[in-house]
């Protein structure tokens, strides 16, 4: 310690344009909720590991200041609501906790954000989807807003391959899909493919066999499927073995190479939407993200992993703008500040209010070999 | 009329694997006399080793599924000599402290083995590799039969009607009802009460292993809740059927995924599970012995 | 044939038998009276190896069988009737009877015979679910599922409680037709002048201890018969 | 030194109310137990409760006292639902049919959206105070240690034991299972009020199986035979996801089930066993 500030000293004798206030050297704690178990643990391990890589560049890279680190603390949520409250409420007790990041699930976001906001602790959400979680200057959001990818990728759908006719699935219990359902549908009618019908499935489903013949029974031209990923896997299987061969859209759900390990070939041709994925990403920050992800993890990063690594950086670029040792406050407030991040894997992401925008979305598909491509109707 | 036999197709497929799991479940309710909710464990790890048989061992299909419903019966056996043979000091006598204690060991059990399983699969939902199966689409007519909606049903057939006979007229299921009644009244005729237990147990972790694979292969899921989904359907099936009555299990699990498929085609997906359910309870009010209706004897 | 000796018995503090010898040879039926709570019960539990003794021996043919389980001791030769008789209700009268096989004892379908020849009834209700039956029938079925292992030995707990004295004759003509045929019975009753009519030798039981024993005509008019159910 | 305190309650004010929350559970459940049933129905009467509590929060200005007073209420009328459809069955079937009912509680409240909520619940910004808490609490389990003493605890303890036995001291054991539902339907609505207070949120997972399961386990866990009992196990099971996070964080919930197993297998009668009290006292 004292080594580093004689250091930043001499620094500063030997005249080097160091900002006249910095970032105490120092360990800055982050409070992080994991979903490492329970039902949403396939996605909840990405998220973890996103963060943990962050951290670790973050620290190791002087991002911040000299000397400036930033020490994840994980508590696991499992998932469940009164789990995460308890695990959040031991995470922001530590008053050295100077961020958190929490929430795979709209609703647990939603029991969280009071807390964040009585206690005055920033937090940065890195999964949950609901509009108005965001609120100023305390609760922030990395993940987009359903909605405008699946609007692009309608769009060009409908100019591509000119369908006339489409059938959706639907998750009839998850408010997130039904919004990227109403989104993508209201697109599709304006170009003039009309809706045979919707099949909706629920979130616990697991056998979608009736509701692949039900959705063949229409002959529609076009299929898209807007579920979490289990169903949309299990989905996309099920048509294609009950022999369609027709054109069928999904989500980002089914960009985790989990997916096509699972479900293989059937997978191929299906096209979805994403800001970003380990095979397409190509900004030099995105290669960097993958290349240091692949080799800690060896495995490379999904969307999720992305989402829990922005979450991160997010919270470091805050810190680095603030001078000393900064309060909770102080930090919100200058998180409060950023309107784009600067060290981001999709190529650009506004923040507007506390909530990510997209700027770029890939439209992309798995080749029958396991590799993912831009889509080519 | 294509549309609706090939949806009462789905829904038998679907409700065959309901039944078989109600069928294991049912065994062990009626044997032991215990709510077993570690039940549906034995349905994911069936699954999960028969997967990891393909892809580790290389194994062909039929003997990983084997290995699979091996599996399945090892956990029974495992969960029932360590978590339920202690209780059994208790003795008859003391049936409700009996079946609470159990039930309780039973959820001890269920997170274990769930979190476990979930260590074993990474958290991750997967499936048997493609083409590590058999899956051909038959074409009967009109109608579409993949070659595992056939094995469903077949196995459904061969288990229902297996396990209905050795229930009824051989002399182990004789001796299996006789423990479910009373174990003193059982080794009065020389029966020793553990040995048919302990077969009991693996056969029930067997054959619910069985459905955790095949449900496992249809939908394209092989994750630690494989087995919940089933279990609560199968509950539905066994209390609709009687929970003695193997033939009634089946032909209700037949029913609740043909209720199923329809109530989502026809009337409202949303509903579907409510539909299920009340089944169950109305059965539970009016008929609590079941479709056929068993004999009527209350334990001492 | 089996011969008991110190067996000493408890319910936690309460000592319930207290270190007896009982001694029942080969052809012989032997009665062990006395009125409720005597203990006569916890002797038999734990003959059966249903309730296990704290001390004493119980040896069957020599062999002792103290330490085993009840499905052991049946596969040894000791077959018992319970108080209450204890049919396996949801099964059928036949099925009742025949999971004796699991007691590996002699010709099944020899004793099947043998069983319907001696309770002709039974044969007419093979069919009948043995909870559905009358007390008397789910006696006789009690008896021949005993009957079923080819006993060496067989032990009978109070066969005559509450049934009709009609049903309570047909049952103690069956003992005794077993008795003639050479059949080991140890028979335990709190009804002494019906046992008392077909044992060689009589038990008297009171407070955990024995208090008489003799052959049944010396017991009949003895005091100790008296003060043992009285007192 | 009072950093450090501000800090432990901070950290684990939140474990302390979540405890005293499924305190109320786990008592619904005991309630009926003690007379004899084996119930899982606490958890719709807390759905009930929670549900009503939630719109009445969201939608009146009503005084708390009266709020939870409606939760409780609520609670009572669906346990006496429950009491007129099942009450009739045997045990095994009653234990099956509370079941049933706390899937079809879920569908039911997913589906009528307009009261519930449906899949997205209810967010409700007021917090619980602790004080609320404890003096509710510290109501319940005195109202419990009154009904032990009286005549109804003794009556309930004989149904239990053996209902026809009951039934020849003149008891009538369908009478006291009826009040054993009553009072478990009180504590069961009451319970899912503060559980969505504390929360800030109900949704259809709030009250699920998983509910039903662990307030059992709790229990069991902490002694079914003494009106302490599940306010401990409660207690224990609360805390121990926490315990063992900070011991074996990778394999916690497998360390959960192993200690539920073990304590059930050693102490098959709970922590707190009135029996085993009473023989050491003997032999003191």
């Amino acid at each position: 310690m004292t080594f580093r500030s004689t250091l930043a000293a001499l620094a500063l004798a030997a005249g080097f344009a160091a900002p006249a206030l910095a970032l105490d050297a120092g360990t800055y704690k982050v409070g992080f909720v994991t979903d490492n178990t329970g039902p949403l643990a396939f996605a909840g391990t990405s998220f973890t590991r996103g963060a943990e890589l962050a951290a670790e560049q973050i620290s190791g890279g002087g991002y911040m200041a000299v000397g400036a680190k930033i020490e994840l603390v994980q508590k696991e949520g499992a998932g469940d609501a009164a789990r995460s409250i308890q695990s959040y409420n031991q995470l922001i007790a530590d008053r050295n906790v100077i961020a958190t990041a929490c929430c795979i699930l709209s609703p647990i976001a939603g029991a969280i954000k009071p807390i964040a906001l009585n206690n005055k602790v920033p937090l940065v959400i890195y999964g949950a989807t609901a509009p108005g979680l965001p609120s100023l200057p305390f609760v922030y959001s990395v993940t987009g807003l359903p909605g405008p990818a699946e609007v692009a990728m309608s769009k060009h759908i409908a100019e591509v391959a000119k369908p006339k006719t489409v059938a959706y699935f639907v998750l009839s219990d998850n408010e997130a899909f039904q919004g990227r359902f109403k989104a993508s549908q209201a697109a599709m009618e304006a170009a003039g493919a009309k809706t045979l019908g919707v099949v909706s499935v629920l979130s616990a489903d697991t056998d979608f066999t009736a509701a692949a013949t039900q959705a063949i029974a229409l002959k529609p031209d076009l299929m898209m499927v807007y579920t979490t990923q289990s169903p949309a896997a299990g989905i996309i299987a099920a048509v294609r073995a009950r022999g369609w061969a027709g054109l069928m859209s999904a989500n980002d759900a089914i960009s985790p190479l989990a997916v096509f390990k699972k479900i293989g070939p059937p997978l191929a041709g299906v096209p979805f939407p994403v800001n970003f994925s380990a095979d397409a990403s190509e900004t030099p920050k995105a290669k960097g993200f993958i290349e240091a992800y692949t080799a800690k993890f060896g495995a490379a990063p999904d969307l999720y992993s992305a989402q829990g690594y922005t979450a991160i950086w997010l919270i470091a670029q805050g810190l680095k703008s603030l001078p000393g040792k900064p309060s909770r406050e102080a930090l919100a407030t200058a998180l409060n500040k950023i309107t784009e991040l600067e060290h981001d894997v999709y190529g650009g992401l506004p923040m507007t209010n506390g909530q990510a925008g997209t700027r770029y979305t890939l439209f992309l598909n798995w080749t029958p070999d396991g590799k993912i491509a831009a889509w080519k109707p | 009329m294509d549309l609706f036999l090939a949806q009462l197709l789905n829904g038998c497929a679907l409700g065959a694997l309901y039944g078989l799991f109600g069928i294991g479940f049912g065994l062990v309710f009626a044997t032991m006399g215990i709510l077993n909710a570690a039940q549906g464990a034995y349905a994911s790890w069936a699954a999960i080793i028969a997967m990891y048989a393909i892809e580790l061992a290389g194994l062909p299909f039929p003997l990983a599924a084997l290995a699979g419903i091996a599996a399945g019966g090892a956990v029974a056996v495992l969960v029932d000599q360590l978590g339920f043979e202690p209780l059994r000091r208790f003795g008859p006598g003391n049936h409700q402290a009996a079946m609470l204690g159990a039930l309780i060991t039973s959820i001890a059990f269920w997170i274990m083995l769930d979190s476990a399983a979930g260590l074993m699969t990474g958290q991750q939902s997967l499936a048997f590799p493609p083409g590590s199966y058999p899956a051909t689409v038959f074409q009967i007519g009109p109608l579409l039969l993949p070659a595992m909606q056939a094995v469903s049903l077949l196995a459904l057939a061969v288990v229902g009607g297996g396990m209905h006979w050795l229930n009824t007229r051989t002399r182990f299921g004789a001796a299996m009802r006789a423990v479910g009644w009373d174990p003193v009244a059982a080794a009065l005729g020389g029966v020793n009460s553990r040995v048919i237990v302990v077969a009991t147990a693996g056969l029930a972790g067997g054959i619910s292993g069985l459905a955790g694979i095949l449900a496992g292969i249809s939908t394209a899921n092989i994750s630690a809740g494989l087995g919940q989904g089933l279990m609560l359907k199968g509950f539905a099936a066994v209390v609709v059927g009687g929970y003695d009555d193997i033939r009634g299990t089946a032909i209700a699990g037949l029913l609740l995924g043909v209720l199923e498929v329809f109530c989502a085609q026809y009337l409202s997906s949303s509903w579907r599970d409510a539909f299920a359910y009340a089944l169950l309870l109305g059965f539970l009010m009016l008929r609590p012995r079941g479709l056929f209706g068993g004999g009527g004897f209350t334990r001492a | 044939m089996l011969s008991i000796s110190q067996l000493k018995a408890s319910y936690g503090a309460i000592t319930a038998v207290r270190g007896i010898d009982i001694e029942v040879p080969r052809g012989t039926l032997v009665a062990l009276l006395g009125a409720n709570g005597a203990g006569k019960s916890t002797t038999l539990r734990a003959v059966a190896g249903i309730h296990r003794p704290i001390t004493g021996s119980i040896r069957l043919d020599g062999a002792e069988i103290s330490r085993l389980k009840l499905h052991q001791v049946v596969r040894r030769g000791l077959a018992f009737v319970p108080e209450g008789r204890m049919v396996v209700a949801p099964l059928s009268v036949e099925e009742n009877l025949t999971l004796s096989s699991y007691a590996g004892r002699g010709d099944q379908a020899a004793l099947l015979a043998r069983v319907y020849a001696l309770f002709p009834r039974l044969a007419e209700r093979r069919k009948q679910t043995a909870g559905l039956m009358s007390g008397g029938e789910q006696q006789m079925l009690a008896i021949g599922r005993a009957l079923m292992t080819a006993p060496a030995m067989l032990v009978l707990d109070e066969p005559s409680m509450g049934l009709a004295p009609a049903i309570v004759d047909v049952v103690f003509d069956a003992i005794a037709a077993l008795h003639r045929q050479g059949q080991s019975i140890l028979l335990v009753e709190q009804n002494a002048a019906i046992a008392l009519g077909v044992c060689d030798f009589a038990y008297v039981m009171k407070r955990g201890e024995i208090v008489a024993s003799g052959k049944p005509e010396t017991l009949r008019d003895s005091a100790e018969i008296a003060e043992a159910y009285l007192g | 030194m009072s950093d450090l305190l501000e800090d432990l309650w901070a950290a684990y004010a939140s474990t302390l109310g979540f405890a005293m929350v499924n305190a109320f559970f786990a008592l619904a459940t005991y309630a009926t137990l003690s007379a004899g049933i084996l119930s899982f129905a606490a958890v719709t009467y807390g759905a009930a409760g929670g549900f009503l509590g939630a719109q009445l929060l969201l939608n009146t200005t009503l005084p708390l006292p009266l709020i939870f007073l409606a939760s409780a209420l609520a609670g009572l009328v669906m346990a006496m639902i429950v009491a007129a459809l099942f009450l009739r069955l045997e045990s095994h079937w009653m234990a099956l049919s509370s079941l049933a009912l706390v899937l079809i509680t879920r569908v039911v409240v997913l589906n009528t959206p307009g009261l519930t909520g449906g899949v997205n619940g209810l967010s409700l910004p007021a917090p619980l105070s602790m004080i609320w808490l404890v003096a509710l609490l510290a109501l319940a389990v005195f109202g419990f240690w009154l009904l032990d003493r009286s005549w109804y605890g003794i009556a309930a303890k004989s149904v239990r034991e053996d209902p026809s036995v009951a039934a020849c001291l003149g008891i009538d054991p369908r009478r006291i299972q009826l009040i054993a539902m009553a009072v478990s339907g009180l504590a069961g609505g009451l319970g899912g009020v503060l559980m969505a207070m504390m929360l800030q949120f109900v949704s259809p997972d709030t009250f699920f199986i998983h509910v039903a399961f662990t307030m059992i386990a709790g229990v069991v866990l902490g002694g079914s035979h003494h009106w302490f009992g599940p306010v401990l196990g409660a207690a224990v099971f609360t805390a121990l996801p926490t315990v063992m996070q900070a011991v074996v964080p990778d394999l916690q919930d497998i360390a959960n089930g192993a200690a539920l197993l073990l304590i059930m297998i050693f102490l098959p009668r709970g922590l707190l066993d009135p029996r085993a009290i009473r023989l050491r006292r003997a032999a003191k």
